[in-house]
């Protein structure tokens, strides 16, 4: 037992509150907009929107109209546009308060990489170191292990980092970790997951 | 002074020259200059520096002139839809110098602004901070990035008026602005011209300063991912 | 998330403290924030230091807190509209930091912008270089300046949404913008409050992120020099 | 005999170009553009507008459209408007093709000193300082003497400087110099002004 992609979305959802403004990134975290329930939440999409909406209807997609994974998307009644240089203006400038985003692996100092495997994997960072060193808290979404079953939760983060001790939470499918001094603490097991099975598949020291 | 040209081969008529810096508006396939790209394949000139998000997909966008190895070097954030690219990269014929997103967009508005250094802190302690000047401001450390002097800045908006000042339309105005702001030269394509007067000038995203020559065309505005939901039942 | 409040003072409660930055827009007496300054004179908190292009006039806008002598320090570009200012500078009993213009919005913009630092040509081998860092790009001399990153921003808008979504008219617009996203908290006055959906999302000057408050308010929006021309006879 | 206000400013419009986007300081260099005649001239007022018109009729003053010297002013059909950071960001990034500017005193390695007079008059820098150090051309429009006849035109300026080697081209009622290597040199001297009057009234080493 642990969570699924979609309780790891819900669980992520109760870290926002009433008018936060928020950027979701790929993957697991963009499901966490399915559990913002009542919560007035605005969503950033770091190409330049505030207020971004769902999928657009069939026939209704508009080619200047997407985020920042490309996908068609809507606006909204509280909607604004802007250029890539305010948007990351207001990104560094700490005015996110919450980024929620996938990766690769996360270390106990709250190292976080996400953007390359050298040699194999050369996509770029895109818009994540921005966000890692600029918004208010860090919250990475992923599994707890990769699909080899090697812990993704390190002492020391292998691949080449996004940042350098940014993460200040960590939701898996087995619970919840915070970085804190030392190492990261415990916050909570996922349903069915108790604390030695969270321990044993986590590389990182737990304090 | 006329500003509005007939065809993107005109527009950019004695502007362009082998190994010159370009800035590109765009990201992903959104907003991208298509015809100005078109008419740079067309032209041959080679050895070229890109700055630019993306570097379009095979086939379309810039991914046109990484088919024709007309490009050195890119200086982007994100190539992931690009396989082309990456089969150029891996193969040691294309360089390729990582930005941050937010990165490239301020070394952009910056070498626009006239600013050729700033500090962030994005990339402090990862590979984008080798080689960089390192400053702590207020205990916390920074590194210096440099402002982008393009030879030449290519973009798209949706419309403007005869003497440049130009309005984006939604998510497609992204990399545009700080592009155009940082060329010597910047070269605009559009979906409407229109005459002075007939935009607010309250709503001018771009002043016509920061543009020199202007074409109206026909734009695919290709969609990467069509993303849909499907209507409820009513 | 509710961001209108009633009053001035209401908008403000809760913010203000002795010996606080303010950055406040507005330029000579246009697009001032005056229902905010009203209100700041109201409080009596003491030992400010403002940010602002200018420092009002005599009796009007940041003058009125000049006169009760709130502030201790200006940091500005021209101050030349304000005996009273000039006095107290004369005497010794304010300080004064001169920012050329530029750098003043510059450093406002970088503060919102979580920029601590950049390079300027401005004042280069003036007083204003004085004690500041010098650097060599591409062989010509630039000097640093630092982001300002205020306590509390004071500005005013034209019309806003209750989100905060804000657009601004003509050159009221000026300082304002900076102003607001280099505060750590924002507050606003607007002529005008509408509904989320009535501003076009594409016509947005600040988005409402960097708006935290937001009163409505009547403003006097006092002319400095009334300049006028004759109606030829027709 | 020499030029008067008018005839300087109608000088100084003849550096001006057909497409030119240009920024006119407060006094003399305002009239300047009374003396464009045809030419596709556009005016940037630095407070945050391109595209300046005249003067409003009588009853039609705008509080929310003032130009730099805080009169108001009128807009054009290609007008656009911006914020003080955007407008300086195009002042400093060399957007502006010239600015025309008043000055206390010129030094013939182009120094220009025209914002204070220690403890007398501080009223500060203003644009000044960001428009020197950024447009294409600077040229000063000034009386070529004081008040009580000392020469503007310097060896070396006294006051605190605007800028440093800055200044391109210098008119006044006497003439037009032009900043050369090794001091100034005379473009032309004004209706019915002698050289040998010109380099009379001039302190800086004439090349």
């Amino acid at each position: 037992m642990a969570w699924d992609r979609n309780q790891m979305a819900a669980r992520a959802a109760q870290e926002l509150d009433d008018g936060m403004y928020v950027n979701l990134g790929i993957g697991i975290p963009t499901l966490v907009a399915n559990y913002v329930g009542d919560k007035d939440i605005t969503l950033q999409s770091e190409n330049g929107m505030l207020g971004m909406g769902p999928f657009p209807f069939e026939g209704e997609e508009d080619a200047d109209l997407i985020n920042a994974g490309k996908q068609t998307i809507t606006e909204l009644p509280r909607t604004s546009y802007f250029d890539s240089a305010t948007s990351f203006g207001m990104i560094r400038g700490g005015k996110i308060a919450a980024a929620i985003l996938g990766a690769m692996e996360v270390a106990e100092n709250g190292d976080l990489a996400n953007w390359m495997i050298p040699g194999k994997l050369v996509k770029g960072m895109g818009g994540a170191m921005d966000l890692v060193a600029g918004v208010g808290k860090v919250i990475v979404v992923m599994d707890h292990t990769n699909k080899h079953g090697d812990s993704k939760v390190l002492k020391e983060c292998t691949l080449p980092l996004t940042g350098k001790g940014v993460v200040d939470r960590i939701i898996t499918n087995l619970g919840v970790l915070d970085v804190v001094e030392g190492g990261l603490k415990i916050v909570e097991c996922a349903d069915g997951v108790t604390e030695e099975e969270l321990r044993a598949a986590t590389l990182a020291t737990i304090v | 002074m006329k500003k509005v040209y007939g065809t993107a081969a005109e527009a950019l008529d004695g502007l362009l020259s082998d190994g010159m810096l370009i800035a590109a508006g765009g990201f992903g396939l959104c907003g991208i200059p298509e015809l100005l790209i078109d008419a740079i394949v067309e032209s041959g000139i080679k050895d070229l520096t890109v700055a630019s998000n993306n570097a379009g997909v095979d086939g379309f966008g810039l991914g046109k002139l990484l088919e024709t190895k007309q490009i050195k070097k890119m200086m982007s954030s994100y190539v992931g839809e690009n396989a082309e690219f990456m089969r150029q990269y891996l193969s040691g014929e294309l360089e390729l110098e990582f930005n941050p997103q937010g990165t490239l967009a301020e070394r952009m508005r910056a070498g626009g602004a006239g600013i050729p250094g700033f500090y962030t802190q994005t990339g402090v302690g990862t590979q984008i901070a080798e080689g960089k000047e390192v400053k702590i401001f207020n205990g916390k450390e920074y590194i210096l990035e440099e402002g982008i002097f393009a030879d030449l800045a290519i973009v798209k908006a949706w419309k403007a008026d005869t003497t440049g000042n130009a309005i984006f339309r939604k998510t497609a105005r992204n990399f545009n602005p700080p592009a155009a702001m940082c060329g010597k030269i910047c070269v605009m394509e559009v979906e409407e011209i229109v005459e002075p007067g007939e935009l607010d000038p309250d709503h001018i995203h771009l002043p016509g300063i920061y543009v020199h020559r202007l074409i109206k065309g026909e734009h695919e505005k290709r969609i990467e991912q069509r993303t849909v939901r499907q209507k409820e039942a009513s």
